[in-house]
């Protein structure tokens, strides 16, 4: 029943695995490994099994994988019912909410002789500690920059926006001079609400949730400015109002006609993902990476700047040796780094990077944004609450009101001082 | 299709104290009934009468809650009805759609785990005597209602049973059809010699198929007899009502005196002396005259004598007789029906003289029960 | 058909069906479309069509081609199928056929089973079939039908069921048959198109259903097709949906090819000439 | 014809109880315990903590479950009479013999194939984007494009019409019940002179009642429970106009991981359809015709 293809690949390692584990004669291991992510990356991490199963040949790694869609029921099910796999890839935000106490997955510092943790700046290491136990590891960091449709801001003979003012001012030119269905940037709401966060961050220089009180660490007024900036970026013109936006249905911006032929031509992306936007730009267009505008006097740059995604060890796991010897061929291993290259990102392993660069592989987008990182203030870490669904959700639907013209800007800024801290208190269990 | 011999009791029946309820519908109360083998005994009576829930606690479609029923000597009363050596006819046929007519026909013989072989030869035989032969391999949607009867006729045949049960076969029929195939039922009967039980409202049916008829009413047996005695010696007003179309006439009459066997009653001012009733009723008594519309004459016929004058509403034409409506003149104002020659001179309007055969009257006394010395 | 209701007739038929067909037709030129066109062109017939969609499509972007999941799909279908309709014709004709004491209570259980929403089970019942050892194996998605747990069913059965004329039935018992051979040679040949639409939907549901396989089917080369299906959609990559088009398109034929097959059961009448009146 | 003995009908039974008892009964209990405890999926079930009415007490002050529910209730009190009128209406078109009916009968029933399969996503998408198919059609008529998936109203329209489109499953239960009314009664109706009409009202409808009674309940129970269409086109926007409570109750569950909540949720959705179904089983007493409920034991 199985396909040509993975008979000659099984009638080919077969010699060789059944040898080498004689010889070495340590008992068989099987590990499971569960990780979301499209036809590259399943790509990637099953050869990277097949050359660590080569590697170490008493241990088999079976990949349990899907498409991101539903792949967050099947391990919460797993979870919750105690057979989740050995080695997992989790979000960051899922840390807090599986390992509250840092038992939840198993603690990395006591397993150093199989995974080296110095690979990873400390504060990288940070965002992925809880309670004092390092939970998982960080496969690359990542913040949200803004990104631009270079051919169509040079067919508006624009530069790109480097500040706030440029940006705002980016609206009302777009429109003279392309046309009313040209804007400059194109945000859905989870955009526009870590846009506003940045502009109040970069003047309060503390992240958004405070989450011991859980309240927030702005004032009435920021959080005014906060729906301010929202309305003022559509009434500029900088960003299609909401209805227009909508109006193609619940899709990915990579796959919206407006953003393929240029006329959306910007979005405030992760580094990790802005990749799919660009492959899908109709020919001859390009994606550039613009400054990142800064208020004056900024305290911080409000980067969001946390791990893009993570693997961490079942606190469960039969093999704790095993699977972090497995978590560390994947994040150090060259064969593992080459396999994966920048699909991800840059990686967060400084060996990883130091490989890529060796090979010349670290350039384009990947290189600019982590320069750019580097360069800016980048001091505030925002609380993993911030991505919590339903905390998201709450900022979401209130921005959604305002762009629905069913609450105005000053009720707006009320609205998010009441709802989110109820949401706050609601969702953050001691 | 010859008679086949068979054991002396084979197709007898006996039902002794047979009782069955369905909560507050048709009662049976303690019924008893004897068919001895090869009659055709017809089960009558107005609907809701209990006819066919008999027919079906013989067929065992029904269970009976207390008495016993014995098909050929044996008791079959807790009996599957497969087991009984019993076949039946339903009312809508019940014949299986998907089934072609020689499966619906084969099918109880199949069951019985009898050899394909025989199943064909017996179906042959049975599809020969009803003229099915080129149906055989049709489905019963592509048949006519006649044929579809005669298949399900055809369906019992074939199991030579004991007793043939028929619930009202032929009501579906048109009228012409249902002529025809009554008489290839008579036929039937008369060539199997096979015992037959027959449902039917259709007193006429009863009256042309039965060897014996059994008038049934609110689930008790009113009267069991051959067809003729029925129509001449019916036991109550009920009977007599029921038997012979058009129904008999019942005159509100009034008791003068009875001598030995002879009563003379009242009827609008005249005298009228009827033989053959027992005597013992009291002077005045309000009885029941009975007489059926072929028994009275208008004008003054040799042998009858005068009953009464009557307003004529309604003369209907049948052809080969007229059905002469009418009221009765004097006091009691009853209605009439005669039978008249084709060929009468009576129209609606006119005033006819009554008269009639005193020895074709009944009378039945205030419960219905008829005064004739039996 | 008389002669001026015929066209009106053909006229609503071709209306209704283009509407209803458009949709897919559109699905259908999507997937030999090239995957940037997918977005770019509104039209139904693809500018330069190409059979990428399906030879990629096919190969997937996993060890397996998609032959293996649409033979895992089947895996879990026919059993199911079979066991729904066996189980749901013998528990129907028990509730309809039998004056059981308690029966109207269990009818209403029954419907209840059907009106509980399906996402709050999942996690009790994930944790039964851990302890019945059942995880990654097809036996959470196709035994529970063997006990008549699809309430739709055995509702559905049921309601034919009581439609069926009594006579017939009757005859078969007079032509010695026990409940069980009225049940094999008179009552199912006459509700078959219910038991043919209760086959077809079970076959349609079953092959459309992700979340269940989702949960109890954990390594990949026991993926069905509708969990195949959606492994590519990422949200760090552009999906390729041309390829997601053509092996939906290669997923549907086998219900197409069901239905169309089944349809002579809906044709002829079943029950005509068996009774009148 | 109702067989008298009990025995065998346990037998017939049988399945279902042994479904009941093994693979039913423990998952209902076990939800309906949990909607009365606090219960986190992202804890073992051992953590569940007991907080009696808490969650129905909370839906009675939570926003987005009222619009929700208002949003179910419009939802299925639309689609059901439209979709059992269309499919009723179109499986008697079907029921005669015309050439290449299959053809007909196959396109009707095509669209309800598709059930919650990914491919509905992108077609429907592309059917009702801005410069989408629909809007292409009513243009040839002459109408505005309308913002079929950014105005609420017309989202809620967009996600019924994806419920009307797929009639097809309710069509073929109809055609079978119309298989099941015996060819002779219309001959026989036809005899005495009935019109079309009559034929419908008099033969047709009353010997149909007990199928069209069975799609009358399915599709109200069907309604109330739909999560593809939401959940795929609109994720349950814009401004929750098209949030139903299936879609209210998985995302509880599952994106924000109350699944005490989520249990309460669907306790409430399932005695809400119960009374419903309790409704129209009692009422049924009066317009469902059954010809086969005749007592004769054996």
């Amino acid at each position: 029943m199985s396909s040509r293809v993975s008979r000659r690949w099984f009638l080919g390692a077969l010699p060789a695995t059944v040898l080498a584990r004689r010889a070495i004669g340590q008992a068989p291991v099987e590990l499971r490994m569960s990780w979301w992510g499209g036809n590259d990356v399943h790509g990637a991490l099953l050869a990277t099994l097949r050359k660590f199963e080569a590697r170490y040949p008493h241990i088999r790694v079976k990949g349990e994988y899907t498409g991101w869609v539903g792949h967050l029921e099947r391990l919460t099910t797993q979870i919750a019912g105690r057979t989740a796999p050995d080695l997992m890839q989790v979000n960051w935000n899922w840390l807090v909410l599986f390992s509250r106490d840092g038992r939840g997955f198993q603690d990395l510092g006591t397993l150093t002789d199989r995974v080296d943790l110095g690979q990873f700046d400390d504060d990288a290491l940070a965002t992925c500690t809880m309670a004092g136990r390092v939970n998982a590891l960080p496969v690359a960091m990542t913040a949200r920059l803004f990104y631009f449709n270079a051919s169509t801001f040079a067919r508006a003979r624009l530069t790109l926006p480097r500040s706030w003012d440029e940006l705002f001012a980016a609206g009302p030119e777009f429109r003279r001079r392309l046309g009313d269905g040209f804007f400059p940037l194109d945000l859905i709401f989870p955009d526009a609400v870590a846009l506003c966060r940045a502009w109040i961050v970069q003047r309060s220089g503390l992240p958004l949730i405070d989450e011991r009180n859980r309240r927030l660490n702005a004032s009435a007024a920021d959080l005014h400015e906060f729906a301010e900036v929202y309305h003022r970026l559509v009434q500029s013109h900088v960003i299609p109002t909401a209805r227009e936006r909508a109006s193609y249905g619940n899709v990915q911006q990579q796959e919206m006609r407006p953003w393929i032929d240029g006329r959306y031509a910007g979005t405030y992306m992760w580094t990790s993902a802005v990749g799919k936007s660009a492959d899908t730009l109709s020919a001859g267009q390009q994606v550039a990476l613009a400054p990142y505008p800064l208020r004056p006097e900024a305290k911080d740059a409000g980067l969001l700047y946390r791990p893009a995604m993570t693997f961490a060890i079942n606190a469960r796991t039969a093999h704790p040796d095993e699977s972090a010897r497995l978590l560390d061929f994947l994040l150090n291993d060259p064969d593992a780094v080459l396999a994966m290259g920048l699909r991800r990102g840059l990686p967060a392993s400084r060996k990883a990077v130091g490989i890529l660069r060796e090979r010349g592989l670290v350039r384009g987008l990947a290189l600019e944004a982590a320069e750019q990182i580097a360069a800016l203030p980048n001091c505030v870490r925002e609380s993993p609450y911030y991505e919590h669904a339903r905390v998201r959700d709450g900022f979401n639907d209130i921005l959604e009101l305002l762009a629905y013209g069913r609450i105005d800007v000053a009720e707006a800024g009320r609205r998010l001082g009441e709802d989110i801290p109820a949401i706050l208190e609601r969702s953050i269990r001691t | 299709m010859t008679p086949v011999s068979r054991a002396p009791e084979t197709g007898t029946v006996e039902i002794t104290g047979l009782a069955k309820a369905f909560g507050a519908g048709t009662v049976i109360r303690s019924l008893d009934l004897k068919i001895a083998a090869g009659e055709f005994v017809v089960f009558v009576g107005p609907s809701g009468c209990g006819k066919s829930t008999l027919l079906r606690l013989i067929a065992g479609l029904e269970r009976a809650d207390s008495g016993s029923i014995r098909i050929s000597g044996r008791d079959v009363t807790r009996e599957h009805p497969a087991r009984r050596g019993i076949a039946m006819v339903f009312q809508s046929y019940a014949l299986y759609p998907h089934m072609t007519v020689a499966e619906n026909m084969g099918f109880a013989l199949r069951m019985q785990g009898m050899g394909r072989a025989e199943i064909e030869l017996r179906v042959a035989r049975a599809a020969e005597t009803l003229q099915l032969a080129e149906l055989l391999e049709r489905r019963p949607r592509a048949l006519s209602g006649g044929q579809r009867q005669r298949v399900a006729i055809g369906r019992a045949i074939v199991r030579e049973p004991d007793v043939f049960l028929f619930d009202e076969p032929l009501s579906n029929l048109d009228a012409a059809l249902r002529g025809q195939m009554r008489v290839e039922i008579a036929r039937l009967h008369a060539r199997l010699a096979s015992t037959m039980i027959y449902v039917t409202h259709d007193q006429v049916e009863a009256m042309t198929l039965g060897t014996r008829i059994v008038v049934l009413n609110g689930g008790a047996i009113e009267q069991v007899g051959a067809p003729l005695e029925l129509y001449h010696r019916p036991r109550n007003a009920f009977v007599a009502g029921f038997i012979g179309a058009p129904r008999m006439n019942l005159l509100a009459v009034r008791a003068q005196h009875a001598e030995r066997d002879r009563i003379e009653v009242e009827f609008a001012g005249r005298h009228i002396g009827i033989h053959g009733m027992t005597s013992g009723v009291p002077r005045g008594a309000s009885l029941k005259l009975g007489v059926r519309p072929e028994h009275l004459v208008v004008g003054a016929g040799a042998t009858a004598t005068a009953l009464c004058d009557a307003q004529v509403a309604l003369v209907e034409q049948l052809g080969g007789e007229a059905l002469i409506h009418a009221t009765a003149a004097g006091g009691a104002s009853e209605a009439l029906v005669l039978k008249a020659p084709g060929d009468t001179a009576v129209r609606a309007g006119a005033t006819i003289a009554v008269a009639v055969d005193p020895l074709a009257c009944h009378l039945f006394d205030g419960s219905g029960r008829s005064l004739r010395a039996s | 058909m008389s002669g001026t209701r015929a066209p009106l007739r053909y006229l609503i038929l071709i209306g209704a069906g283009f509407v209803m067909l458009y949709p897919l037709l559109w699905m259908l030129g999507g997937a030999f479309k090239p995957n940037a066109e997918i977005f770019q062109s509104i039209g139904l017939f693809p500018a330069h069509p190409t059979l990428e969609g399906f030879t990629r499509g096919w190969r997937t972007g996993t060890e397996f081609s998609f032959a293996t999941y649409l033979a895992n799909t089947f895996r879990i279908v026919i059993p199911k199928v079979i066991l729904t309709v066996v189980s749901s014709v013998l528990v129907a004709y028990g509730f309809t056929r039998f004056n059981v004491r308690g029966s109207r209570v269990l009818f209403a259980l029954l419907i209840a089973t059907v009106l509980l929403p399906k996402s709050v089970l999942l996690i009790p019942q994930y944790l039964m079939f851990r302890e019945f050892g059942w995880l990654d194996t097809f036996l959470p998605l196709y035994v529970p039908s063997a006990f008549a747990t699809d309430g739709f069913f055995v509702f559905m059965l049921v309601q034919f069921l009581r439609s069926v004329p009594p006579e017939m039935e009757e005859a078969a018992v007079m032509d010695g048959c026990n409940s069980f051979q009225v049940l094999v040679h008179v009552v199912l040949p006459v509700i078959l198109p219910a038991v043919i639409s209760v086959a077809l939907f079970q076959f349609m549901w079953t092959m459309n259903d992700f979340l269940g396989p989702l949960i109890y089917v954990s390594s990949v080369e026991h993926y069905p097709a509708a969990l195949a299906l959606k492994l590519s959609i990422d949200v760090t990559e552009s999906t390729a949906w041309n390829e997601i088009l053509a092996m939906s398109t290669i997923a549907l034929l086998p219900s197409v090819l069901v239905f169309f097959l089944a349809q002579k059961y809906f044709v002829e009448g079943a029950t005509a000439g068996s009774v009148k009146g | 014809m109702i067989y008298a003995n009990a025995r065998s009908g346990w037998l017939y039974l049988a399945p279902f109880l042994v479904g009941l008892a093994v693979f039913t009964a423990f998952p209902f209990v076990a939800s309906l315990l949990l909607s009365f405890s606090d219960y986190r999926l992202q804890d073992s079930l051992e953590d569940a903590r007991y907080i009696g009415l808490a969650h129905y007490v909370a839906m009675a002050g939570d926003r987005t479950f009222h619009k929700s529910l208002g949003v179910t209730f419009l939802y299925v009190f639309v689609t059901v009479p439209l979709k059992l009128a269309t499919a009723l209406g179109i499986a008697m078109l079907l029921n005669f013999r015309l050439r290449g009916i299959g053809f007909f009968r196959t396109a009707f029933y095509l669209p309800s194939i598709l059930g919650g399969s990914v491919a509905i996503a992108v077609v429907w998408r592309y059917a009702f984007a801005g410069d989408g198919l629909v809007n292409q059609a009513i243009g040839w008529f002459g109408a505005g494009p309308v913002n079929w998936l950014g105005e609420p109203g017309y989202a809620m329209a967009s996600v019924m019409l994806l419920r009307l489109w797929q009639f097809g499953s309710a069509m073929v239960i109809f055609l079978a019940g119309l298989k099941g009314i015996p060819q002779d009664l219309c001959e026989a109706a036809r005899l005495d002179g009935a019109g079309h009409w009559q034929l419908l009202r008099r033969i047709t409808l009353p010997l149909l009642t007990p199928v069209i009674f069975f799609n009358f309940v399915m599709q109200v129970i069907q309604a109330f429970q739909e999560f593809n269409g939401p959940y795929i086109i609109t994720a349950g926007g814009p401004l929750k106009s098209t949030y139903l409570l299936p879609l209210m109750i998985y995302e509880e569950a599952f994106k924000y991981f109350d699944v005490g909540y989520a249990s309460a949720l669907s306790w409430l959705l399932f005695l809400i359809v119960g009374i419903f179904s309790a409704l129209a089983f009692r009422s049924s007493k009066y317009w469902v015709f059954y010809s086969a409920e005749r007592e004769t034991p054996r």
